[in-house]
């Protein structure tokens, strides 16, 4: 079930809770700081949520993932806060018998998270400005 | 009636607070809240457009009725992952 | 650079190995021992190669992938002999900065090592039988 | 010429172990190998047209030529992941 936390993402406990024996493939996706954005060197990110709404619209994601996807597992973390360079933002990690829906799936809930999901990304750069990250408009 | 307003990201800083409360009077919409708001802050009126609202954690709009005691959140365009 | 091993694979290396600053997405794809082939009941997988083509063949894989899909980072990890349910035989590690090629490349190098690795792998069944899975003609 | 073999999977089961040595006339090919190993494996023959082949490590045809102490892999359908 979605996290929100507010400390670096640890994937141990998430890889060992995917990890099923009707399953042969496990995919783990990591949204991670990027250290430069059209051109500008970043030095860290961001976040902030609507933490109700994001939690439940997370929540909303995965059950559709499951049901789309026919997921034995499937969970979905964000980092809120500031996330340095190379640090995970997001983690997305779901079981599969096979292995093209695990791609599939790990695929499609990043593409609908940046569009569904009330968090917000701000860019530091090194140059000393900031920026809130072009988005969606929430349907 | 009394509402509560929670500001997120651009609209937050645009306002300088996360929170704000309105005063409105009883049959008033999300319109109304949003028209008060750009009233004492101007700054959110070029955010308009791009907002997506919220009455206590559920999508609205701006012809959604408010009730005293609502939390309307103004969620800008969102950018997770 | 792609490894096999006869122990079980340990992600939290790789993972560490695959965080860059210049990386906006990380993305682990670990194929694991299901429980059931056809219908039938598994109790485990094993795992043999020509180690050393197997090695030249991940590597020129990974070096493939590299160009193809410009990853930032690439690791393949293959285990061999007994891997039981739910553990991992293999391990696809990739970094890129924007997300798109990471689900790419990661599926794409499963295909492939479907295909061109020489690496064989028996299904053990609970109702005492074992046989190899009908695979790929090396070409 | 002394040519040695390596077996996997199927082969190997079917051979009864993983390596093998053969003694061929010189300028013997591949298939010339094939050939002896099936004659003293029966069970081999089923294999064939499935199977692989290397030489050093090298994928190889059955019309390439053998040199003394080349090691002669033969190499089922793979099944990998």
């Amino acid at each position: 079930m979605a996290e929100l936390t507010h400390a670096p993402i640890d994937v141990a406990p998430l890889l060992a809770a995917a990890a099923r024996p009707e399953c042969g493939a496990v995919n783990l996706f990591l949204g991670t700081t990027r250290d430069h954005h059209e051109g500008r060197s970043v030095l860290r990110l961001e976040y902030e949520a609507h933490e109700g709404m994001a939690l439940a619209a997370l929540r909303v994601l995965e059950d559709e993932a499951r049901t789309r996807f026919e997921l034995a597992h499937v969970v979905v973390v964000h980092r809120l806060g500031v996330v340095p360079v190379a640090e995970a933002s997001v983690a997305v990690v779901v079981s599969t018998p096979h292995r093209a829906p695990a791609f599939e799936a790990s695929r499609w809930i990043m593409d609908e998270l940046k569009r569904r999901v009330p968090i917000w990304k701000k860019e530091h750069f090194a140059d000393g400005g900031a920026e809130w990250v072009k988005g969606h408009v929430l349907e | 009636m009394r509402i509560e307003v929670r500001l997120f990201a651009q609209a937050r800083e645009r306002v300088g607070s996360a929170n704000a409360r309105l005063e409105l009077p009883d049959g008033s919409r999300v319109a109304d809240a949003l028209t008060l708001l750009e009233q004492v802050y101007p700054a959110l009126a070029e955010l308009r457009p791009h907002l997506a609202l919220a009455i206590d954690g559920t999508l609205a709009r701006g012809s959604d009725a408010l009730a005293d005691g609502n939390e309307l959140s103004l969620l800008p365009p969102v950018s997770g992952g």
